[in-house]
């Protein structure tokens, strides 16, 4: 085997890392982007309910 | 404890993470030299290796943290310990798959049952199931407590499997495999190697950060919904 | 174990600032309470405002998160072996194994409790919730008041002078609401002390020598019952749910 | 004294509990039997593989034996809050776990010399002088998955799910005794003592080092 054939390998192997990642990012992010959304609203509620 | 600076304190961490990955990647793709034997793919190396190292420190913080938790029932802890635990679970997930594209075709096999690789796939097994019980507990004090226990008793686990493992493979002799870490690398080797070891670390903390002020802000939602009085939607 | 270590105290509970709370819930705010030795104390409250949260931690199965509580004079951060034979405990849920027998449920318990005269006393409180023909049956097969009385039975085994019941009526039957009354008449009688929760406001201050009503996990009033008119108590009861 | 009497009477509790409802002893033995079946079926062994795969085939049967009568233990103390109401008496702590261990280890071992006959003679094995040995290696491996099992068992016994979360957690947990018991026990069938020390005092040590830890955590999981 030459050694560009494990050129392959290589860029799986760093794809595996970049695809996990930013899979995991991706799952925070989308949960922080929710719970914020959330805070915001129920903020607002309480506040509607005071004033 | 307060979201905001920890919120500030996430967003550093970010910059300076994503700034190392840069200069880990530039490093391992342009400044390094090829390695005459395994070629190319040797590369792998060098976020492979780092990633096995902070997956077990971040294990390591979900014991002491669980420790820690123990003694003094703070909330924040409970909190380091999950979050640890699961970014572990997430860089240890990326050892166990880049480790065998860089086996293939430097051993001509994806997986063999050594110690080193054994222990690993049961360290991130015995993580998974510590996530996976936090999952299926109801959130309080009670799911905190029991955790803790499982994150200490997974952690003393280790040693005993790496040496029950060893012990069990010098009765069946493994395929011998080629000097696997580093030895005697060379200087601009071993110089990329520390560059990308302080880079994933950068990113460990980074994201432990993050997911710390995520969980934050959780228990800042639950607390406004009792606030609120307002039931909080069923989520999957 | 000092059964004697909390004759002397005038409060069978004192609880002081007691707590409870993870993170940003909180179960129980903020609770001061003392409860006076011999009376019968109602502790009132719509759900959700710390009843049962304050019960199990006085019961020992919680721990505080902070605060100071002594129970039968004994501190019970440090004591909590021995605040346990002082208490009897009487829940929604009955601590009886269904597969064993009356009587081996109460023995089970006996041995834990180091009850002295044991068969004696089995007998003697089977006895007392009539339940003596029953005893070799199964919990299993009792019926839901029967099972009720063998846990009212359970309770006041190891001879307890602390009672404490949470929502002991609930779904009582007729017979068991009897047992249990007689159980906290005999108690007041031994100048012993009852501490009850419940949302039943009628049954409760009929009973009570003391009145405490909880409110977001703060107590917010707390009198003697003779202090207060049933109009007034009510009036105060109604203020507790808004 | 009084640590043991409360030990005993929890134990003695557990084993009446048992023999009225037969519950975790029928279901382990059936269940176990079923898997020592299967495997035969799945490899159709001769001489020669029984004895590299009969030890695997066999811990597997007892271990997953073993996870369905802990399940079962702490099933009884979930109904009616019965571990509550153990808990509202002054005794330690400890007693109940160890009363409660020792009560999972009886039944397990119970299980184990009822199977273990049917693999002999299922697997056509010869045996004589080794039984002592294969004996011992049971009581460790045994000892060793029970003890996990039990502290883990009042873990899961708080979920939903706890019939899946209980193996989820225990077997990654035990890898180390599966192993010793396994290499163990082939080594005792192939009449090899070379080695076999070694994984005995593994097996040994992991007991140890498990109980005591255990015993040390159970407080923690008791408590609220």
């Amino acid at each position: 085997m030459s050694p560009d054939k494990f050129l392959d390998f290589l860029f799986a192997g760093y794809g595996a890392f970049w695809t996990i990642l930013f899979g995991y990012l991706g799952m925070i992010f989308s949960r922080q982007r929710r719970l914020l959304r959330e805070v915001e609203e129920l903020r607002r509620e309480l506040s509607q309910r005071k004033g | 404890m307060r979201i905001e600076p920890l919120h500030t304190a996430a967003n550093v961490a970010a910059v300076v993470a994503w700034g190392a990955i840069l200069g880990a990647l530039y490093m391992v793709f342009q400044y390094v030299p090829m390695e005459r034997t395994m070629g190319n793919v040797q590369r792998i190396f060098y976020f492979h290796v780092p990633s096995a190292m902070v997956s077990f420190l971040a294990f390591f913080i979900c014991f002491l943290a669980s420790v820690a938790y123990l003694i003094t029932r703070r909330r924040g802890l409970d909190i380091a310990a999950a979050a640890a635990a699961e970014i572990g679970v997430v860089f240890c997930s990326v050892v166990l798959i880049t480790g065998p594209i860089w086996a293939k075709p430097i051993w001509g096999i994806w997986w063999t049952w050594d110690a080193r690789l054994t222990t690993t796939l049961v360290l991130w097994l015995i993580y998974v199931a510590y996530l996976m019980l936090r999952a299926y507990l109801p959130e309080g004090a009670r799911r905190a407590n029991l955790a803790a226990v499982v994150g200490i008793l997974g952690f003393l686990d280790v040693p005993i499997v790496y040496m029950s493992i060893r012990w069990w493979r010098t009765q069946h002799p493994a395929p011998v495999i080629m000097g696997g870490k580093g030895s005697g690398l060379a200087p601009d080797m071993a110089l990329t190697f520390r560059v990308c070891m302080v880079a994933i670390l950068c990113l460990f903390v980074a994201l432990l950060l993050r997911r710390i002020v995520v969980e934050l802000l959780q228990d800042e939602v639950d607390h406004l919904y009792r606030e609120a009085d307002v039931a909080p939607p069923e989520r999957g | 174990m000092s059964q004697a270590g909390g004759e002397g105290a005038a409060y069978a509970v004192e609880a002081h600032g007691v707590a409870k709370r993870f993170g940003r819930i909180t179960a129980l705010h903020h609770v001061d309470l003392d409860v006076p030795r011999g009376g019968v104390t109602a502790l009132f409250g719509h759900n959700g405002a710390g009843k049962t949260t304050f019960l199990r931690i006085a019961a020992g199965l919680m721990r505080p998160t902070s605060g100071s509580l002594r129970v039968a004079g004994l501190d019970a951060r440090k004591e909590q072996a021995a605040i346990r034979g002082h208490l009897g405990v009487v829940s929604h849920e009955l601590f009886l194994y269904g597969d064993l027998t009356a009587l081996e449920n109460l023995r089970f318990y006996g041995r834990l409790y180091r009850v002295a005269d044991l068969e004696a006393r089995c007998a003697e409180v089977l006895t007392r919730v009539d339940l003596i023909h029953r005893a070799n049956s199964r919990a299993r097969h009792f019926s839901r008041g029967m099972a009720q009385r063998l846990a009212i039975a359970r309770a006041f085994l190891h001879r307890p002078d602390i009672l404490l019941l949470d929502e002991p009526y609930t779904g009582l039957d007729q017979r068991a609401v009897a047992t249990l009354n007689e159980l906290i008449e005999g108690f007041r009688e031994a100048h012993h002390t009852v501490l009850l929760t419940t949302h039943d406001h009628h049954l409760g201050f009929t009973m009570a020598t003391d009145i405490a009503i909880l409110r977001r996990g703060e107590v917010i009033h707390h009198t003697p019952a003779a202090a207060l008119s049933r109009t007034e108590f009510d009036a105060l009861y109604e203020a507790s749910l808004q | 004294m009084v640590f043991l009497h409360q030990l005993f009477t929890i134990f003695m509790k557990d084993l009446r509990l048992e023999w009225r409802t037969r519950e975790a002893m029928s279901a382990m033995l059936l269940f176990a039997l079923l898997v020592l079946v299967i495997f035969n079926f799945a490899f159709n062994p001769d001489r020669e593989l029984v004895l590299l795969i009969g030890p695997g085939i066999l811990w597997v049967a007892f271990t997953f034996a073993g996870v369905l009568g802990l399940n079962r233990a702490f099933a009884a103390e979930q109904e009616n809050g019965c571990l509550a109401g153990v808990l509202l008496t002054p005794m330690d702590r400890g007693a109940i776990y160890l009363g409660k261990w020792l009560a999972n280890l009886l039944f397990t071992l119970v299980a184990e010399a009822i199977l273990l006959p049917f693999f002999v003679l299922f697997f056509n094995l010869e045996l004589t002088h080794e039984i002592p040995l294969l004996l011992l290696v049971c009581l460790l491996g045994t000892i060793g998955f029970t003890a996990v099992g039990t502290l883990l068992a009042a873990i899961s016994a708080n979920t939903r799910l706890r019939e899946v979360m209980l193996p989820v957690l225990l077997f990654p947990i035990i890898v180390p005794v599966i192993v010793g018991a396994v290499e163990s026990t082939g080594l005792i069938l192939n009449q090899q003592t070379e080695g076999l020390a070694g994984f005995i005092r593994m097996l040994a040590l992991y007991d140890v080092i498990f109980l005591v830890t255990s015993t040390l955590l159970f407080d923690f999981v008791l408590e609220e």
